[in-house]
């Protein structure tokens, strides 16, 4: 089977940003996004994912380039200065490339 | 009973020393931690518990002699960001923004506060109105809704998107999961009354004190980390979140003896009054004012009025109910 | 009491009020959510708790007089997919394989729904044989096992890998965590005896009722989640969904007055034959009937059946048993 | 030390397709793997998490690229008609080569 | 009662029968599984409910009387690394890190297997010293001690870190979260005595039998998963897993009456010199010998001493006291 | 926006080994980690995450490519002979490498 380029955006961040990032994912056009919970450590300190609305969450999604490219932009501008957060982008390979 | 000789019987009650306990395992940074499923279990069991019986009492009193107790304590909510917003501003000259949101925190209520309250009366033997649930049920939404509009009033530059954020806040103050259960709990429990409570008295009534000190042991924990902030808030705030609410309290023991309740029910309009939002109001107005600096709103809430209320506020709460109505 | 009156007392029992606060949860889109950890815990409890009485009922009872209704269950649950099987394929113009998944679905049996009928039993004062739960425990697997045949029959093309198939669903239904901590609970209950209960009965019995009410919020939850796919089922499998239960209810409580049950066990036996499986036979049919569309099975057992079992179905089972032994 | 490329298979599925998904794991030659569950939203509707039964998992397997290519195909002529699931293959960079 | 009839009565329990019955679900590969934080929860509970009990008795009983038999405890735990180092690593011909490493296992204790200790002399009608749990509490850390030490010695020329190494390992010892809240929930309970129990006796106490049983049968699950392990550790483990624990336990009894415990005492020292430890010795070791073993000690301590003791050991320290003391 | 270049390490442990690891992690001079409970499977058999104290734990650092290969030597020398471990090295982009 061929496999197709795609990107993968992992967000990790504070669990009052979820609606808005999910929000924003739906926006730039991802069909799916996958989401946990995680504990973590950055400049805005220790989370350490004992209560629901103090813990951390990754967020991953999978999506077309332009798409991804447009997820990080609007997250930089949007909710980097509001949120803790971080974010970044990866290559992976899919192998249905109509379902991102 | 003087004053501090009811601190001091509060002191040594199982719930308040394991609130110790985990304070002290956070600041010894023991790796003592209750997993988030456990904090929640706890949380759904001890609003739903509260929330059940707080209706079953509703349905006995009928909802003719709630509703001016309720609607007083509906009021006190708003009213307080109102005074505490114009304090916040001038006084600690801290920004319109955070003062808004500071405001709302300290004008909505802490459940865990509440309950353990009611805790507190039963342990003395003062009687008090078992329908006050529904003080805390109404109480939680009014003062973030005003501190809301405060925040987008004193920012209207941004605020094209006012109606949104307004929109958004109050979905999450009559829509949040917590208030939901309690709301929801009231509503079950006044639709079974009495027959209702003898089927799950066992679960939800029994054990209830018990359960409250194993979840104060983990709210030490979570007040007890950020105790580390403390130096971020500056003084202004720490002497706002111990002062404010005893003026704050005072204020709803009078309001609570002027909507005709009884010395216990006032106590606790009181303490609900005197109690700060750390789940409830952090969510909403992260939200609706997310420019709002949260370390300052949560932690003066968290890490200051919450285990000040905890340990001090419910037996002076009590101590001045027993003056006001003597 | 009548039927309107029973369903009415059952409509305002805790136990099902939670279970609409549930509902109305998730229809109207709260954040409410019990944690992954929580649901499996209670769900263990509950299974530890009923196992556990019946194996002690067992006991004290005597396997000579389980063995008649036990082996009359197993008979019912295996035979309910035969008379489902064709009125699914021909009635409702669905695939074969459809047909047996659903069958299967509609012959095994809803734990919760059982728990949920003892509550009520024990609520109306109507005393059943308290080694019912040995019923539940036989009664899972034979319908998955006859609707896993009756699939592969009607797809004997693909047939090769058929003995696999069924391996992996008697594995699933047999070795299963719920039928593996129902069973093994029943023989320690048997095993241990009064002696053994009176330890354990703080725990495992007072507090029983209380915990099934928060559970079926819960359990409110899940189902109504589920609402949303009612369209993708259709009329056809909506009514099935509500008119085979009370069918098989009668059946169930017919069987039982033949085996020599009471009134209270008869009703028992029909609200099992009247429930439907929505955990053991979904991941049983997933794997041994890959190529069923889980959407229709499940929503229909878990968003229509079970919802109308645990407010309607069940006193209405009692009203047939009344009628039945009058 | 020496980084020797090697490749990252993730699965996103329904839970009632983790011991299928392991399996083929174990049959294309993995020697190990890593699980855990996940919420999430895809084109067969929102996962929650909340009940065992019906969660997603995410698994991760680091195998050699020609075990990974085997891998993929394989989840998407078995796997992926049946059951809720996403899949995608990255490089990684691992210390020793023969574990894997 | 002779010693089988004590071993019989403590087999037909229902908390030993869910032990087995975790066991055999570990051992036939089924699903049954606790989630973690349901194991976190209950865990907590019982060392809280255990603690704040043991506390209220120390106040109960003053200070003084608990002293003696408290620092006989310590030695205890602090001497059976020093016997038992010789026999592993000469007897057993294990390496020098490995016999400091199990030494430190079995001069531990374990927690669980003293709860079911007490459980089971409750069972039996035997009364003991409640306050007994403060010398689980002071038998954890010594142990631990010991053996790092022996095993820093013992390879002394990688010995750089020893001071770092033994710092962690007290560091652990002291303060992980087990030791911290028994000692935490002893002096709550010593604070707040019999008024404190009595407000959360109902959660605490009266249902703490039923969750045992509960917790075992996930406890038999974890043991159960390391027997496939047993193959690994040989023979001569598998018979020093067996035997030290009767000849600590004995010991634990004698020192007991010398210390002027009670039978009931004496025998909870025989079963906390007979039990390894399993949680905190394995985290404190494989931070301070890094280079020992884990699956030895482990497997010895879970896999075989631990179920051992549950199922026959207990009962055995009870009949050697009974000996020691008609 | 930009994105730059940066390293993500992933560590798949067992539980035992998390003060080790993330003591490594700040010693190499990376600013933040996130961190969650999995199940897996490996050479050093099943861990189920069943009992905190057994689990596995899946740490994920973001950091500049020369912190990243020393945190993977010095994990390979340290803590790949005492602790059940997997580690591994990929390319991620991320908007603000000021923070890494
Ligand atoms: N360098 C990093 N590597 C991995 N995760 C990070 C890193 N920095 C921050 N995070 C995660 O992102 C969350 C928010 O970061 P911050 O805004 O820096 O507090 C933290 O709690 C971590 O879970
Ligand atoms: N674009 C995506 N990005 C990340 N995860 C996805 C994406 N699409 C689907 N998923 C995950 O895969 C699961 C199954 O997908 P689906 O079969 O599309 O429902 C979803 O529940 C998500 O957890
Ligand atoms: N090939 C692999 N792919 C993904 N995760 C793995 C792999 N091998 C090992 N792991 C993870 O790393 C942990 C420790 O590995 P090991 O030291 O091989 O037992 C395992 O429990 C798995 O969670
Ligand atoms: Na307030
Ligand atoms: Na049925
Ligand atoms: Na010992």
């Amino acid at each position: 089977m061929n496999t197709h380029p795609m990107k993968l955006v992992t967000v990790v961040c504070e669990a009052h940003a979820k609606e808005a990032v999910l929000r924003t994912i739906r926006e730039v056009g991802a069909h799916g996004y996958t989401l946990f919970p995680v504990e973590g450590d950055g400049s805005q300190g220790l989370r350490t994912a004992d209560i629901p609305e103090f813990t951390n969450l990754q967020i991953e999604v999978i999506l077309k380039p332009e798409a991804a490219a447009l997820l990080l932009e609007r997250l930089g501008q949007e909710h980097f200065p509001r949120y803790a957060m971080v974010a970044f982008e990866s290559d992976v390979r899919v192998l249905r490339p109509g379902k991102f | 009973m003087d004053i501090f000789d009811a601190i001091r019987a509060n002191l040594l009650s199982p719930a308040v020393l394991f609130f110790v306990l985990g304070v002290i395992a956070a600041v010894s940074r023991s790796d003592l931690k209750f997993p988030e499923p456990l904090y929640a279990g706890l949380t759904i069991y001890l609003l739903v518990a509260i929330g059940f019986k707080g209706g079953v009492a509703v349905a006995e009193a009928g909802i003719g002699r709630v509703l001016v107790p309720a609607v007083t304590a509906m009021a006190l909510g708003a009213l307080i960001p109102l005074w505490t917003y114009p304090v916040l501003r001038f006084g600690g000259r801290l920004s319109a923004v955070d003062s808004a949101a500071i405001a709302a925190h300290y004008g909505s209520v802490s459940a865990v506060t509440f309950i353990a309250a009611t805790n507190y009366l039963k342990s003395v033997d003062q009687p008090f109105e078992s329908y006050a649930t529904a003080f805390l049920a109404v109480m939680e939404s009014p003062a973030i809704l005003v501190g809301v509009v405060l925040g987008k009033l004193a920012t209207r530059a941004a605020g094209d998107d006012s109606g949104a954020s307004l929109r958004t806040a109050v979905h999450e103050a009559v829509f949040g999961r917590s208030i939901f259960l309690l709301v929801g709990s009231l509503i079950v429990g006044a639709l079974c009354g009495e027959p209702g409570m003898k089927k799950v008295e066992p679960f939800f009534v029994t054990p209830f004190q018990g359960v409250l000190a194993l979840f104060l042991l983990e709210m030490g924990i979570v007040a007890g980390r950020r105790l580390g902030e403390l130096r971020k808030v500056g003084p202004f705030l720490l002497a706002f979140g111990i002062v404010v609410p005893v003026l704050n309290g005072a204020l709803g023991v009078e309001l609570g003896k002027l909507a005709g309740l009884s010395l216990g029910g006032a106590t606790l309009l009181g303490v609900l009054s005197a109690s700060a939002s750390y789940i409830a109001a952090p969510a909403a107005i992260r939200m609706s004012l997310p420019d709002a600096n949260p370390t300052l709103s949560l932690t003066a809430s968290l890490a200051v009025t919450f285990p000040f209320n905890i340990t001090v506020g419910i037996p002076l709460c009590l101590a001045i109910a027993r003056r006001v109505y003597s």
